[in-house]
């Protein structure tokens, strides 16, 4: 703020056009600092707090602002002004939980995102130590068999609705995919619970049940994306690919499906994102279990999510070691999300059908 | 007589077709009668599993006043959550996507969408940890605020919980998970107004608000709804931030900063489902379907309107 | 040529992701590596054992778990806090192999056992008692007396202000502030509960008119999930008040209960005492040790509300592996050694001499069926 | 190599709406024909019902003869597929595919049916269809780049090296030049000239000077009025359709259009 001083930058244009005049460019910065200035006075007289300090500030900046544009500008500049002010404000206000929540999280997670938390599962652990391994593959396991399921049943339906399917079927099924999406995940897994149930007997826990109530989420994603990526594939290639005499689908899998690969990808990877998640699906189907178990078909299985809720819901003595190793699980479910939101931008870059000259 | 058929029956083509073309093409539509019959048996198991609680004289049912009133304050519990959710999280969406596309130097508008979009994938169990441990607490001096400004009105009618574990505050967690996903679609819908019809707004000299009001938010108008709806969507179907974040104990009531609020279904199954047996579980799950037909008429309202408001907004 | 075809550039990474998954794939470095079957210097036992149920009972089945690892390190003990009532339908299903439980098998499901386990029935035995401490979050206040009827009176509703002269009555000397309470339940169905409640209800008379169940009967506190749940929320808010296994309590404060003519504070002695003197339940099967607690007990140094979790398993198992797998794990759980480790990890009361005796009795009786 | 096509009474239909009627025509091998008229009047039906890419649209469909050499294109145990090898086809809109190489996209015909062939019989196929498209001094040191960074003339050239990399007899063009500017036009008009030696040549145009200069044979098409089937009005070498044209609808949209 010290080039205040300066020529003000708006001088008159050269070209004559007629303006109105306008507000200098220093002029909102030193709304908001009157604006800070009159907070610290208000705060004096009440309770002065950095919240209601923020508060007061942007409030008497962004009437002190469309106050001066209102009389200098005109009003339909002192309206976009004060939508700007409200945008960016709301964008702050927004971005206050989300900050506070990573925060948050770091702040309780870090400490425990150590050697012994990848390496060691919660066998033989009472109070301190003791880690996730186990539900970290466990979580990979049943992951992976989800994706395993989801994608080639989300991707075929995708192909069917958009390369063969025609009437009534396909309007059913497109229907059909937008009611799957609303599905309470709690319903998911209470349904892939039933279904092994009724063969298995009552109180069956297998990663694979798990993976069944996951793909039930995970599939309408899938069909979605890949619906609307596939879409996006110009007609004009496939009828080439038809022209050289290739059946449809030698087509399908080696030309519309390479030149939708990047946005294919994208989607898949976020597709797992949104059900690596999962916790109330998991807690019924797959329970939980202490020790590192690698086969889906048999017995219990740790998760990270059910990890962590067990943790803090179920601390032993004392409560502490149980509640930071809950919280290293939450972290590093958001960082195995993050890493998953990564790898979908690399497969878009990597694959991404090429343009250059 | 030219548009008409011909006169003899047309002789069936009956294309030669490919191995590789049959089994791939009805592999594909095997997958997608796949998607039929598990979603046929989503609804089987929820019919036939809430059949017993349904029929059940009303003294079996937990509560003892019949499934109805069991599920009653139930479904308003879902209900207010996601409306205050939804209430909170659409303007500041909108916000947050136009500050994104048209507000921020282009240099962190991409890294900002990123982090936004990194959002809506935290796992829910994260921000009920993240609700309980950080916002209740910072919500009470505001929620004693509420109450002694505007306590005449029902909603802050208090007494103020002092944990600050209310619907209000579950409603916001809602609102913060739901954030991402509606400012996702309203982001993408923005970014793709034609640059038309946005330099046709500038040409005529229209300020920046001008050009949103006049070209942006018409255009976008229908996907900023059919976000919102799939906010609503998750919103209702929550389960674990519910029921970890809210304090559940009482029956229908508007008052939102108070510890007696009602709970959600999702929430309810979660918590209930462990301990209960014979009727109770039945009861829980003919609670699971009430919750479904109501995400189900959402989502069908959001695609009526997506498509109704897509006619009128000039996208195709 | 610098440049590699797409699919080359595909079959690279999922190469690279395969082999990622590979490497990790080597097991946890805590457990004990079991696949080569040449654990020679263990315990001689190994194998997979099933318990779902309680969820009370989990940070002591962590204990027991731990424990036992050190004796049989092949055997792997696999406990799902399900809670009780999923535990016991589990059980009985035949999913588990032993349940953990809140509460006794009631008759319907007593007979459903003769299905699960043969004629001989099933055993009961009453491995973890805990203590139940009422928990408070008052400036000022380090110490709280709370007669049953004030208890009650408060958890109902009816004493609303910290200075209620109910509470002063109980509390001659303390400063009691001018300030409303919150009493603090749980929001899920529990164990923790239904036992708080079953103490009111048999205590406080008709300060407590409400039913026992495992559901918290009164609307309108402040309800939290799980134990820690109510934890969190009793530190979290002004106040408050609230019900959680003693091991939970921390930094809390932890009221007197009164029993008889003094207030007794919760400790695992005054419970195991509370359960020494109390009935086994008539009527049960033979290696059933169900108690029903002396809630309204005025003996002294006893502390009535207790927690009781009991392991339920089959007298007699269909294959002989398993019968030695629960016999040699229920033994460990009822020897002092398994006590100690599950008081470490819960805070729980170790059960007395004469209870392991009885348990031992029904541990000795487990065979596989010829 | 070149093969002759004989059409007898083809109607071409999309669901119930007859889209074109009645034409009985024969193609020469080893020429060019062209086939002129108003837009919307079924000339690019007509093509496209000539290698069976007509079907690939939901509800079309075809009654009456396609002859090939005798053989019966729409016979019950025809494959539409073995049909599209035989006869290639260009499009209106040049369409590399994005994910190949140059090199790729001239051989995707063959990898994309699975044909096993050796490196250097590959290579060689790639170098003598691409110099055959009049495109491999431009390309030959850029084969692995991406195709579509070719300018538009080149790109439809490469599509044409890919069309005759499948070696099949004919070649159907629908109008291969209307996104073209006119250096590259000329450049695909001697390509014509080059390969009608050794296929037929089926070309849709609007572009009438176009069929003048390449064609022998020319078909003119055209329909009654809106909703009315196209018709093939006329089919005569090419020199008399534009001299003395049979019929006067002919000579009123030549006339018309030369102004």
């Amino acid at each position: 703020m010290s080039q205040t001083t300066a020529a003000p930058p708006d001088a008159p244009a050269p070209t004559g056009i007629p303006r109105a005049g306008r507000l200098p460019r220093w002029a909102p910065y030193a709304c908001f600092a009157a604006g800070a200035g009159a907070a610290v006075l208000l705060g004096l007289l009440t309770s002065l707090n950095p919240a209601t300090f923020v508060i007061y500030t942007v409030v008497l900046g962004t009437i002190a602002l469309y106050v001066a544009s209102r009389r200098v500008e005109g009003s339909r500049r002192a309206i976009d002004r004060l939508v700007t002010c409200l945008v960016v404000s709301a964008f702050g206000i927004a971005m206050v939980p989300l900050i506070s929540l990573v925060i948050e999280v770091l702040s309780q997670g870090l400490e425990r995102l150590d050697g012994e938390f990848f390496s060691s599962s919660l066998v033989g652990v009472v109070g301190e130590g003791g880690g996730a391994y186990h539900a970290l593959m466990g979580t990979l396991i049943v992951t992976g068999l989800t994706t395993l399921i989801s994608v080639p049943i989300g991707l075929m339906t995708a192909i069917y609705l958009v390369e063969y399917g025609t009437g009534r079927l396909k309007r059913s099924i497109t229907f059909m995919v937008d009611v799957m999406t609303g599905i309470p995940s709690i319903v998911a897994g209470l349904f892939a619970y039933a279904l092994f149930a009724s063969f298995l007997g009552p109180g069956i826990r297998l990663g694979i049940v798990g993976a069944v109530a996951l793909s039930v989420l995970m599939i309408p994603v899938v069909v979605r994306s890949a619906e609307e990526v596939l879409k996006l594939v110009p007609n004009e290639l496939r009828e080439a690919s038809y022209a050289l005499g290739v059946p449809k689908w030698r087509t399908i899998v080696k030309v519309v499906i390479p030149t939708a690969i990047a946005g294919l990808g994208t989607g898949i990877t976020l597709a797992i994102a949104r059900v690596v998640g999962e916790t109330a699906p998991l807690l019924v189907t797959v329970g939980i279990t202490n020790a590192t178990n690698f086969d889906p078909f048999d017995g219990r299985m740790a998760t990270l999510p059910v990890y962590a809720y067990y943790q803090l819901t179920q601390p032993g003595v004392p409560p502490q070691f149980a509640i930071d190793r809950a919280w290293t699980a939450a972290l590093l479910l958001i960082i195995l999300v993050m890493g998953l939101n990564l790898v979908a931008r690399l497969i878009s870059r990597f694959f991404a059908p090429k343009t250059g000259r | 007589m030219t548009t008409t058929s011909a006169p003899t029956e047309p002789p069936v083509q009956r294309p030669v077709r490919r191995i590789g073309d049959r089994v791939f093409s009805g592999g594909a539509r095997i997958a997608g009668i796949l998607i039929l019959i598990v979603l046929a048996g989503v609804g089987a198991f929820l019919v036939v599993e809430s059949l017993p609680a349904i029929t059940a004289s009303p003294e079996d049912v937990p509560g003892e006043g019949g499934l109805a009133a069991y599920i009653a304050p139930l479904i308003f519990g879902t209900l207010l959550s996601a409306l205050i959710a939804l209430l909170v999280a659409t303007p500041l969406a909108v916000a947050i996507a136009l500050f994104i596309t048209f507000y921020a130097p282009r240099r962190i508008a991409q890294p900002l969408g990123y982090v936004v979009d990194l959002l809506a994938a935290i796992p829910s169990i994260v921000y009920g940890f993240w609700g309980i441990a950080w916002l209740a607490p910072q919500m009470v001096p505001f929620y004693e605020w509420l109450e002694e400004n505007l306590g005449f009105i029902p909603l802050f009618a208090g007494p103020v919980s002092t944990t600050g574990r209310t619907m209000l505050t579950a409603g916001l967690v809602l609102a913060i998970m739901i954030l991402p996903i509606i400012s996702a679609l309203a982001r993408e819908v923005f970014g793709q107004t034609p640059a038309l019809h946005r330099e046709a707004a500038l040409a005529l000299g229209a300020t920046r608000w001008e050009m949103i009001r006049m070209a942006v938010l018409p255009y976008g108008r229908s996907g900023v709804i059919g976000g919102a709806m799939l906010g609503l969507g998750r919103a209702l179907g929550e389960t674990m931030a519910i029921a970890l974040v809210l304090s559940v104990s009482g029956g229908i009531t508007f008052n939102l900063i108070s510890s007696g609020n009602p709970s959600t279904i999702a929430a309810n199954i979660a918590l209930e489902f462990p301990e209960s047996s014979g009727l109770d579980v039945n009861t829980l799950i003919a609670s699971g379907l009430a919750l479904f037909l109501i995400t189900l008429l959402v989502n069908t309202l959001a695609r009526w309107i997506v498509n109704r408001r897509a006619d009128f907004s000039g996208a195709n | 040529m610098l440049k590699l075809s797409t699919k080359s550039r595909a079959t690279t990474l999922s190469v690279a992701l395969a082999g990622t998954l590979a490497l990790s794939a080597c097991g946890a470095s805590n457990e004990a590596d079991n696949a080569g079957g040449g654990g020679g210097e263990s315990g001689g036992l190994s194998g997979t054992l099933v318990g779902a149920g309680s969820s009370a009972m989990q940070a002591a089945m962590q204990g027991f778990i731990a424990g036992y690892s050190s004796v049989q390190p092949d055997v792997t003990v696999n406990y799902d806090p399900v809670g009780s009532g999923g535990g016991r339908e589990q059980f009985l299903a035949g999913g588990t192999d032993f349940a953990g439980t809140d509460a006794y098998l009631d008759d319907e499901e007593l007979a459903q056992a003769e299905e699960r386990c043969g004629s001989s029935g099933v055993f009961e035995l009453p491995n973890y008692i805990s203590p139940i401490a009422v928990i408070y979050n008052l400036d000022g206040v380090d110490e709280l007396n709370l007669s049953p009827e004030t208890l009650a009176g408060i958890f109902n509703q009816q004493i609303t202000n910290w200075n209620d002269p109910a509470i002063a009555a109980d509390n001659p000397d303390a400063t009691l502030p001018d300030q409303a309470i919150t009493p603090v339940n749980r929001s899920d169905e529990s164990g923790t509960t239904e036992n708080f409640v079953e103490y009111l209800s048999a205590a406080a008379g008709e300060a407590w008119p409400h039913e026992v169940s495992g559901d918290w009967p009164v609307a309108g506190g402040e309800a939290a999930q799980g134990t820690s749940g109510v934890v969190s929320a009793v530190s979290g808010g002004q106040g408050t008040i609230g019900y959680a296994d003693l091991s939970q309590a921390g930094d809390l404060g932890v009221a007197n209960i009164g029993v008889g003519e003094e207030f007794v504070a919760p400790s695992p002695e005054a419970a195991a005492a509370v359960v020494e003197n109390s009935d086994r339940v008539e009527d049960r099967p033979e290696y059933s040790f169900a108690v029903d607690l002396n809630r309204d007990t005025t003996g002294s140094g006893e502390y009535p509300i207790v927690l009781i979790s009991y392991h339920v398993g089959c007298v007699e198992y269909e294959d002989q592996e398993t019968a030695d797998l629960v016999k040699d794990f229920m033994s460990y759980v009822v020897s002092e050694e398994g006590q100690q480790a599950a008081a470490e990890a819960s805070g729980s009361a170790p059960i007395s001499e004469g209870l392991r005796e009885q348990a031992q009795t029904a541990i000795d009786a487990i065979t596989a069926a010829a | 190599m070149a093969k002759r096509i004989d059409v007898s009474d083809l109607n071409i239909y999309y669901g119930n709406f007859r889209a074109v009627e009645g034409v009985t025509v024969s193609i020469e091998p080893r020429s060019v024909t062209a086939l002129i008229g108003p837009s919307g009047c079924g000339k690019s039906t007509f093509l496209r019902s000539l290698n069976r890419m007509h079907e690939v649209l939901p509800g079309a469909r075809v009654e009456g003869k396609v002859v090939m050499d005798g053989q019966d294109l729409y016979g019950a145990d025809v494959d539409p597929v073995d049909v599209r090898r035989q006869i290639g086809m260009v499009f209106q809109r040049p369409n590399p595919f994005p994910t190949m190489s140059i090199y790729d996209n001239v051989a995707a015909g063959l990898r994309l049916n699975n044909k096993k062939m050796k490196k250097s019989e590959l290579d060689d196929l790639v170098e003598r269809s691409l110099r055959g498209a009049n495109l491999w001094n431009e390309v030959k040191d850029r084969l692995d780049r991406p195709g579509s960074g070719l300018s538009g003339g080149q790109q439809q050239r490469l599509c044409i090296a890919r069309a005759i990399a499948v070696e099949p007899d004919v070649l159907l063009m629908d109008e291969p030049c209307s996104a073209l500017d006119p250096i590259s036009t000329l450049a695909i008009e001697d390509l014509m000239t080059e390969l009608k030696d050794k296929y037929t040549i089926v070309i849709v145009t609007h572009n009438m000077q176009q069929a003048a200069r390449v064609s022998e044979q020319t078909g003119f098409f055209n329909l009654n009025g809106v909703g009315q089937p196209g018709r093939l009005i006329e089919f005569n070498p090419t020199e008399k359709i534009f001299s003395n044209p049979d019929e006067r609808a002919t000579e009123d949209y030549i006339s018309g259009r030369f102004g």
